[in-house]
């Protein structure tokens, strides 16, 4: 097993950077931020707007931010948590959440009123790139995948790209993004557990059809491993490019404290990569599961 | 009256002058940080340990967070020395303060040669991490005895020219005497201390938290028991001592001070804030300003230590 | 299924049967809880510690609080041994639950003797304090090391036929080999561990917080450290391990279970929330009925060690 | 020095128990109260009402709870508070405090709002004994002291004994518990710095004359060590009683742990008493500044 830290070169805008310049100005900041909104969308997520920098605000899809959680009453959440971004507004200077309530940390942003405040610190990590060539991509996500696409619709929209978007949820009313989605002009195939329209076979059947109807120059995808592990093959099958958003357990969030690594397949060689800094958003073909 | 920029905060430690007695810890510091903080703010820079050996790290888990603190198992994840030499310290070069580079190695010999290995431009101080608790079975490194410390500091002093930090663990019960063994062989400075050997358990699945099933103990909680030790070491030894173990503030910073570091490192709060080691330096300087102290070496080893009196009458209101 | 009636939160700990595994640790007990939380509930009763010495204890302040921590420095006020007899341990005569009794002496010598002068009806367990860290000079102590722990623990087991529990410092860096020492010299348990010496000084006076200067650092904060020399000290050996050290939650007591300990003391937890052990008690019985674990016994040393696998996999969504 | 700590004898309610008879019942409750009312009722004191239970309730005049306070942000106050009882009401099931805002811990009480909770623990220690002889009484309070005498006012008339209460503050506007003492038909007579009537010198002044009157079979007081002293005087120059109610730091407030000791003069000798167990509140004479 070989190590490479070195930052991946989909999307050169957060990479590390040549000997500062004079005067300093930093690129990331952890901030004070004002609670506009965390209002319940569905029985799992909470939407979270917060007023904030300009620097904060010029977040791009597939980075994240790191939010330092309110403690909930008998816990006391240590790190701070890793949230995409679901919406940015630089002009209004406001960015956007989507967050389910799992743990301690969750938890303490539940509790979290309109006015209040929260200290958030980003924007992080290397997100997705849109190539200009593209005109339809894919997007299929779950989980907390669903947030993480969410702001490439508006993204697509602005490259003049067309997206369509698999949305997988257990149930539909479980579904978020979907309005997002419509509103930017994607195409929304949701499919469900209940409906028993989420397996990996009948999310191939789709793909296919797509890629049959040269609606999927891109695959972009998050928050589920079987839906992954489809999009890698018909990406080969095709030879189609590829870009999956990763989740790991984190610390620090820049890069310095290591927790975050996971294995990646680059050529053939297994090597080792900072979640945080490197990604969150990687090739697809050489992520593993 | 003293005004802002009378205020002197630079301090001599172990051979070398830094412009404040503010740096980050160990393996809590990168280039990504360069980010958020202007580096040319801090005391020195401080890279993560490096090995001879490649090394890919602990298996995950890496961290748990425990009340106040975290527990991590990163282990020393290392892609060799010419990396080291080729990649990380040219990134350090443009910036005006001192790099500080932390070795360690599994023989007192290794330790020797990988520090005159990196006696190289570019590299102002080797600090030998002896207290690493990851790296020797069961906790036990070279700082758990005055005796196997000592070794590894001679040999260590004779291989370079460089200021020569040894980096102690506060797993040991005779840190003040391992301090002095350190002093007596040569080192330039003892930072006090690593972290606490630690464990936590998932009561899910009843496996240990971390990979490596046990981990250092971070963060505010230690606090005290480092603050502590540096007090000990204070009165064992004539070197000076750079303070390190749950510093989130500028208060914190000066109670290590006084306890009797000369400066001071920052780990586990730039996980919090990143901004904290700027904050700090801040801070130090507006208590030195309210305070009227002209320069930060006065805070060192200021406490004051006089025969117990009637404490209780504080405890009452003011007198009508 | 298991009835609520059917677990067995009984222990079997170093010469005695418990009714389930949960007491407080020495000097944080006393017979003003009484009116809190009925005694007849809890495993054993442990006195504060008692000299042979009458000692006024020190001077104030003698405690100070830290985030998820307080360092105390009470020192050990006793009115003597006579005044123990007969005072403090018929207070206890009444309660079901084995009255545990802890000393601590200068020498080995004044340990045997206390012990034997203390072997007395209405005393079950003598549990030496060979710890205290503020007993000796910079907080060295019997249990520093494995040869004077040994020393000490070889005469007390030849001066009573009582069940003889050994209390450990943690501030050694030695704790299981001291653990293996106090076995091989006949205690019948040990205790891991007492406080960590810890100091804190005041910002605006530069003078300690304590009056003693340095005291013992207890609560949540200390408990990661800890677990893992009770796992360390489990390993080593075969002696039963009673757990203390930041414990407040049947959660806390339970990680300790599975480190490695047969029982837990409770002592800060009980300052802040003063029914914590019968909480504990309540939430212990509950984990097993949910678990189905039938006898508490089986959490005994339950820690699950295993080869690291891709534990990678566990962040991710549950695939579709 | 020897040590003494059995409990003092003034009033046995809280004095320790026999062996406990069955079915054990406690006498002292850890409990989340709610909270009723958390005012400011002038620039320094807040005033605090929590409705609870039936034995935290039956808290009688000098005795005290130990307040678990909320975390402001960015502080962690970890061991309880100790807080005088203000008031209680059997009935309503209601106790209530008077607090100032010094640190962390009482920060952290001022950030309750009406309709939350608080962990309250009590009633603690030794009150004040009222001897049924008694027909009229001097309290003298400045600082928190002027909590903790306040609810001897009701208890005083109920026991037929008239009070004379001397309150003792920096201005006017800082004195509280005038109404309570005036709602029971006490006489009050305020002192100030600011008016110059607060001196110890005016006090003795203000003293003789009642004594004088027959107004004075006892004293009571908390809160200033300089009017401790003037009625230590006193009482040894006209045999009267008295009864001060002590301040120490606290950890436990049960006894249990021996931080909170100070020193007594009994008899010539010096002993060591615990404050939330033996007292707060202590014999005038034997208490030492
Ligand atoms: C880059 C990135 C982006 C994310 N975006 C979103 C999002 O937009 N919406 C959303 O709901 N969730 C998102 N997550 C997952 C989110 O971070 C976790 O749900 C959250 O950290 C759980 O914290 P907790 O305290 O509630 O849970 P706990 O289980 O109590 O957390 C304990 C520890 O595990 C970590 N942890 C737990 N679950 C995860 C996870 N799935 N991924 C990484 N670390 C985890 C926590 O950060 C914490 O350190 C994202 C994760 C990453 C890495
Ligand atoms: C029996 C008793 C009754 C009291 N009744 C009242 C009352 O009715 N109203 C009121 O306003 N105050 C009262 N006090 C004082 C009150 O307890 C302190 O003001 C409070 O503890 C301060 O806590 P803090 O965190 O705000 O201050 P900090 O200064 O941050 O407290 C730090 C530590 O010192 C202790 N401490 C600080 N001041 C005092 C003090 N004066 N006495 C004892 N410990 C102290 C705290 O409890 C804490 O442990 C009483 C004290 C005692 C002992
Ligand atoms: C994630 C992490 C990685 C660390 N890696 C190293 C390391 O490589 N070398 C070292 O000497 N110390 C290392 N340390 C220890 C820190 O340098 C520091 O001594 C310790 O964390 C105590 O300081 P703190 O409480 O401010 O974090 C590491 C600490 C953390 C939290
Ligand atoms: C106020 C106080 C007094 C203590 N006195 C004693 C003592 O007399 N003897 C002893 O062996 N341990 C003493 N201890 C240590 C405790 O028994 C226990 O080992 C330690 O506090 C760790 O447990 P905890 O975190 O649950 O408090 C004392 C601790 C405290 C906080
Ligand atoms: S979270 Fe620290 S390196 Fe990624
Ligand atoms: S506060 Fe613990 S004995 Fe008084």
């Amino acid at each position: 097993m070989s190590l490479d830290h070195s930052s991946v070169t989909m999307q050169p805008a957060a990479a590390p950077s040549a000997p500062p310049p004079v005067p300093w100005k930093p690129s990331i900041v952890a901030e004070v931020a004002k609670v506009v909104a965390n209002t319940a969308v569905n029985a799992e997520y909470r939407h979270l707007v917060v007023d904030c920098s300009e620097i904060a605000a010029s977040a791009r899809p597939g980075q994240f931010f790191q939010l330092l959680c309110p403690h909930p009453v008998g816990e006391q959440p240590f790190l701070r948590r890793p949230m995409s971004l679901y919406g940015a507004d630089r002009t209004r200077r406001r960015v956007e959440f989507l967050y389910k309530v799992t743990g301690a940390g969750t938890r303490g942003l539940d509790t979290i009123e309109k006015g209040g405040t929260l200290d958030i610190m980003g924007p992080l990590g290397q997100g997705f790139t849109l190539d200009s060539k593209w005109r339809h991509v894919v997007a299929i996500g779950r989980g907390a995948g669903l947030a993480t696409l969410a702001p490439l619709a508006k993204a697509a929209k602005a490259n003049g790209t067309k997206v369509t978007a698999i949305l997988s949820a257990r149930r539909p009313e479980l579904l978020v993004s979907v309005d997002i989605f419509k509103r930017h002009g994607a195409d929304v195939v949701p499919v469900t557990d209940s409906e028993q329209t989420s397996g990996p076979g009948n999310v191939e059947r789709i793909l296919r059809g797509l890629i049959a109807e040269g609606r999927c120059d891109a695959f972009f995808t998050c928050g589920s491993i079987r839906l992954m592990r489809v999009q890698q093959r018909l990406a080969i099958e095709f030879g189609l490019p590829g870009q999956v958003a990763m989740e790991q357990q984190m610390a620090c969030g820049i890069g310095l404290c290591y927790c975050c690594v996971r294995d990646f397949n680059v050529a053939g060689e297994i090597v080792n990569r900072r979640v945080c800094w490197d990604g969150p958003v990687f090739d697809l073909l050489e992520a593993l599961p | 009256m003293i005004g802002p920029f009378s205020i002197d905060l630079s301090v001599e430690v172990g051979g070398i002058k830094l412009r404040n007695p503010v740096m980050p810890a160990s393996g809590t510091f990168a280039e990504g940080l360069e980010k958020v903080i202007d580096f040319n703010r801090l005391g020195a820079l401080v890279t993560k340990t490096v090995t001879r050996e490649l090394r890919a790290g602990n298996p995950l888990p890496r961290v748990v967070e425990r009340p106040g603190s975290l527990i991590n198992a990163i282990g020393i994840p290392s892609k060799g020395v010419p990396h080291f030499i080729e990649k990380i310290i040219p990134q350090y070069a443009a910036y005006d303060p001192p790099l500080v580079v932390s070795i360690s190695a599994p023989t007192a010999e290794g330790f020797a040669s990988l520090a005159a290995e990196l006696t190289l431009p570019g590299v102002s101080v080797i600090e030998a991490n002896i207290s690493c608790p990851n790296i020797e079975e069961d906790g036990k490194a070279f700082a758990m005895r005055a005796e196997s410390a000592e070794k590894v500091t001679r040999q260590l002093r004779s291989a370079t020219k460089l200021p020569l930090w040894v980096k102690l663990t506060p797993n040991t019960g005779e840190i003040a005497e391992v301090a002095r063994a350190v002093e007596g062989a040569g080192a330039d400075a003892v930072v006090v201390a690593n972290t606490f050997l630690s464990m936590a358990i998932d009561l899910k699945t009843f496996k240990p938290c971390l990979g490596n099933i046990m981990g250092g103990l971070s963060g505010p909680a230690i606090k005290p028991i480092v603050v502590r030790q540096v007090f000990q070491c204070a009165k064992s030894v004539k070197i000076p001592i750079i303070g390190c173990g749950g510093i989130s503030s500028a208060e914190d910073a000066i109670e290590y001070m006084l306890a009797g570091a000369s400066a001071v490192q920052v780990g586990t709060a730039t996980f919090l804030q990143p901004a904290a080691m700027v904050s700090i330096i801040d801070g130090i300087e507006m208590f030195c300003l309210q305070r009227e102290i002209s320069s930060v070496t006065e805070l060192v080893h200021g406490v004051v230590i006089e025969e117990a009196d009637d404490q209780d009458l504080a405890w009452l209101s003011p007198p009508t």
